[in-house]
């Protein structure tokens, strides 16, 4: 099987999208990972939903921890300059209103207009929603950074989304662990691939026509 | 002025009876849980009590830095079938293989189960701390949050209109307090503590040091003494 | 004509309604005046729209005087300890929520199921709402302080009112400048009268019915 | 990063033209009343302006301890017939004898006005902010503020539908800023100001002192970077 881009190299990609001064909320799990990859010399305001803005890097065990600075995910992060603390309310207010420039979540499936479904998988427990349908609701900017096929080869790019929704028509990009996808209203255009990726290889992996972008590029991974 | 400092936990809850609705702060782990008032809660043994927190209860399950046993939250309601009915948004165990005992109960249908996204939850706490009637909200439009509710087209917008809540009692963890109830919080620890304060028809708090009035820069408080209604200062061997 | 109580007295009989450790609001003119007789030993919370809760009495010009420290009237006012400060949305939330106990309004007219005109005569100008109505509908009590009659002697106490309304049915007492008066379900009634005063001639002035209490006192004046 | 100082206030409002919606902060009299912006505005010319703030303007005559003429604020805006439209509460002269300027050009038909109750004003400002569609509100139900509005029965209790307002500009007024625009005030100065900030798409902020990022502890910061976009240090001889 052709290789796939690891999840840390996924962040590196996600973090090219960072500009300078942005507002950035990042999803649970692989999202999160992109808060290491900040370009030097841009300053992110990360924000979380428990209500934190402009927290730094996470800080892995035995370094310096304080115990009441918590990621939503549960990791402690270090505090940055210029960080500001507030309660739950005003941290939801901040991306229902559309305050927060760009978030980025992980998926179970992408529909190709944009409907999104990442909380739950029916086949497991009681669901967790958490912030990602307000996520999802609110932000200017929303993309999505998943691997591109199920562990059994099946498209998470899908005509419908079978899982219960997060919200719909909202995902504005794709980062895949193959390919680099815009939504618009015309359709899907597949702007980047992954070294040693065919964009006919990628349509194949893809339930939706993919439209090939003039401009296609190979992924640029380095950081 | 009756003080609003009660010197233990059971003291201070000595009113939750059967039946009765709490609003529990904090987010996930131990940060802004308040853990004593919890644990005096399990001791009591009130019964079919309707929870509003974010999570359905994590201490049983490791969780980014938390780890299982090291600390409690509302986990150990359910383990000692204290709950009728969870109001939350991150109700399920967040492993993709072990269930929370929230999980295990729902499916047995032992326990009701309202899922709502994780800013609706404090919204609508809001309207009821603030007399509203209700709020209309985007959040949740074509997912299963919309069942059963009305929606309205806005501006071109579709909304779900969401309704109060208004807890009986909060449970709020503090890291500052001043007599007349002013609380202070520290970084992530405030998370949703405020909030259930201010939903609450009576709100109680743990908190790490009690000053007195003029301790505190009127300035920095967050929670208002308006909102606070009984206090306990966590003892040496409390949980932290 | 016979004494009336003038606008001291009259705040002194407010104050009297006070209770340690309440939180009250005290409308714009007559009722701020209550601020100053708070009784010996009782912690009252003064709340503020503007945004301060439990602030102390008004200073007079030339003495210490905190520019950026002032009540809704404008008036500066002393910090008290256990002072807190919020946003004017928290102080209407604290207000429209119920969590404020005692709301002390001036008024133009009530009328005997308790509506209340206190906002606008409609011979002057365009009015001020300001916070009177949202202070109306969310008190725990209200109670009107105000004289008995209007300058040329009509009752302000009317089965109807004619001024626009600021709310309905919010009443719960009245402290005129020659009774107090209770509005129940069943009906006004008359607590009080000021001293000299007797209940026929207090009904003589007031449009409504008035039920005279089986323990009818003479107003206690003393702080 | 793109710095949010601007070196003037006649730069920070550039791009306010005919037309505009503006929110400003303050509640009355001078205390967190943003003055120097304000100057700015007069002086830029901008025509057609709705304004939405407490006050309709103060300035020109005496109130509590603020004296006519030792201050500005809005009412400078309507005396040079700058104004199509003000949202507000308190519109009118607190003097029973003389009228302010915006009462004149209501009465001469200049001016339209909409009066809501002062909690409303603040609660459609957080629809605004907060991205709710609407809001029912209990206050005005029975009077004349219900007019033209719906009405709803919740609980057996009467609200009104009240809907967002989103100005496009706020004038603040702070006491201490960091470069990323966090924000801090002093007392009662805080009043409208955080709630304004939030509810614009541009907030604009005048504020006594400019600190480098890390001088404010993040536990005290009162209105969050994020909902500021543009600010003026007031200069020595600035209106304070």
């Amino acid at each position: 099987m052709k290789r796939t881009l690891d999840n840390e190299t996924m962040a590196k990609r996600v973090a090219q999208e960072f500009e300078d001064g942005m507002v950035v909320n990042l999803g649970f799990g692989m999202p999160i990972l992109a808060a290491n990859f900040v370009p030097e010399g841009k300053r992110i305001f990360f924000h979380a939903e428990n209500g934190i803005l402009g927290y730094g890097s996470i800080i892995q065990e035995g370094q310096d921890i304080d115990p009441d600075l918590i990621n939503p995910g549960g990791l402690y992060v270090r505090p940055l300059p210029g960080m500001s603390v507030f309660n739950h309310e005003e941290a939801f207010d901040m991306i229902r209103g559309g305050h927060v420039d760009l978030v980025v979540l992980g998926a179970l499936q992408v529909s190709k207009n944009g409907d999104l479904a990442n909380w739950f998988n029916p086949a497991k427990g009681i669901g967790n929603i958490g912030g990602a349908m307000d996520l999802a609701v609110g932000a200017k900017k929303v993309i999505v950074v998943m691997e591109h096929t199920t562990k059994d080869g099946k498209s998470k790019i899908l005509n419908e989304c079978t899982f219960p929704l997060t919200a719909r028509e909202c995902v504005d990009m794709i980062i895949s662990d193959i390919a680099t996808i815009e939504l618009t209203p015309g359709g899907m255009i597949l702007k980047e691939v992954a070294p040693g990726w065919s964009s006919e290889e990628v349509q194949s992996l893809t339930e939706p026509h993919l439209i090939v972008a003039d401009d296609l590029k190979e992924m640029d991974l380095r950081v | 002025m009756t003080s609003k400092v009660f010197s233990s936990f059971a003291e201070a809850i000595y009113d939750i009876g059967d039946g009765a609705t709490i609003a529990i702060g904090g987010f996930g782990g131990s940060v802004g849980m308040a853990q004593n008032l919890i644990l005096a809660l399990r001791d009591k043994g009130s019964k079919d009590l309707t929870l509003i927190s974010n999570t359905g209860g994590l201490c049983e399950l490791s969780l980014g830095g938390f780890i299982a046993g090291t600390y409690v939250d509302h986990a150990i309601l359910f383990q000692n079938k204290q709950v009728k009915k969870m109001i939350g948004s991150y109700l399920g165990s967040p492993s993709p293989t072990t269930l929370s005992s929230l999980e295990k109960q729902w499916q047995a249908g032992e326990v009701e189960v309202e899922t709502l996204p994780q800013g609706t939850l404090s919204a609508r706490m809001l309207a009821g701390g603030a007399g509203y009637g209700g709020i209309y909200i985007p959040t949740g439009v074509g997912t299963i949050v919309e069942k059963g509710k009305e929606k309205r087209i806005i501006h071109g917008k579709e909304y779900i209109l969401e309704f109060p809540l208004k807890p009986e009692f909060a449970f709020v963890r503090a890291y500052k307090a001043d007599t007349t109830g002013n609380l202070i919080y520290r970084l992530a620890a405030r998370n949703m503590n405020p909030i259930a304060a201010k939903a609450a028809s009576v709100t109680i708090v743990e908190v790490d040091e009690i000053v007195d009035p003029g301790g505190l820069d009127p300035d920095i408080i967050v929670t208002p003494g308006i909102y606070v209604h009984r206090m306990v200062k966590i003892p040496k061997g409390g949980k932290k």
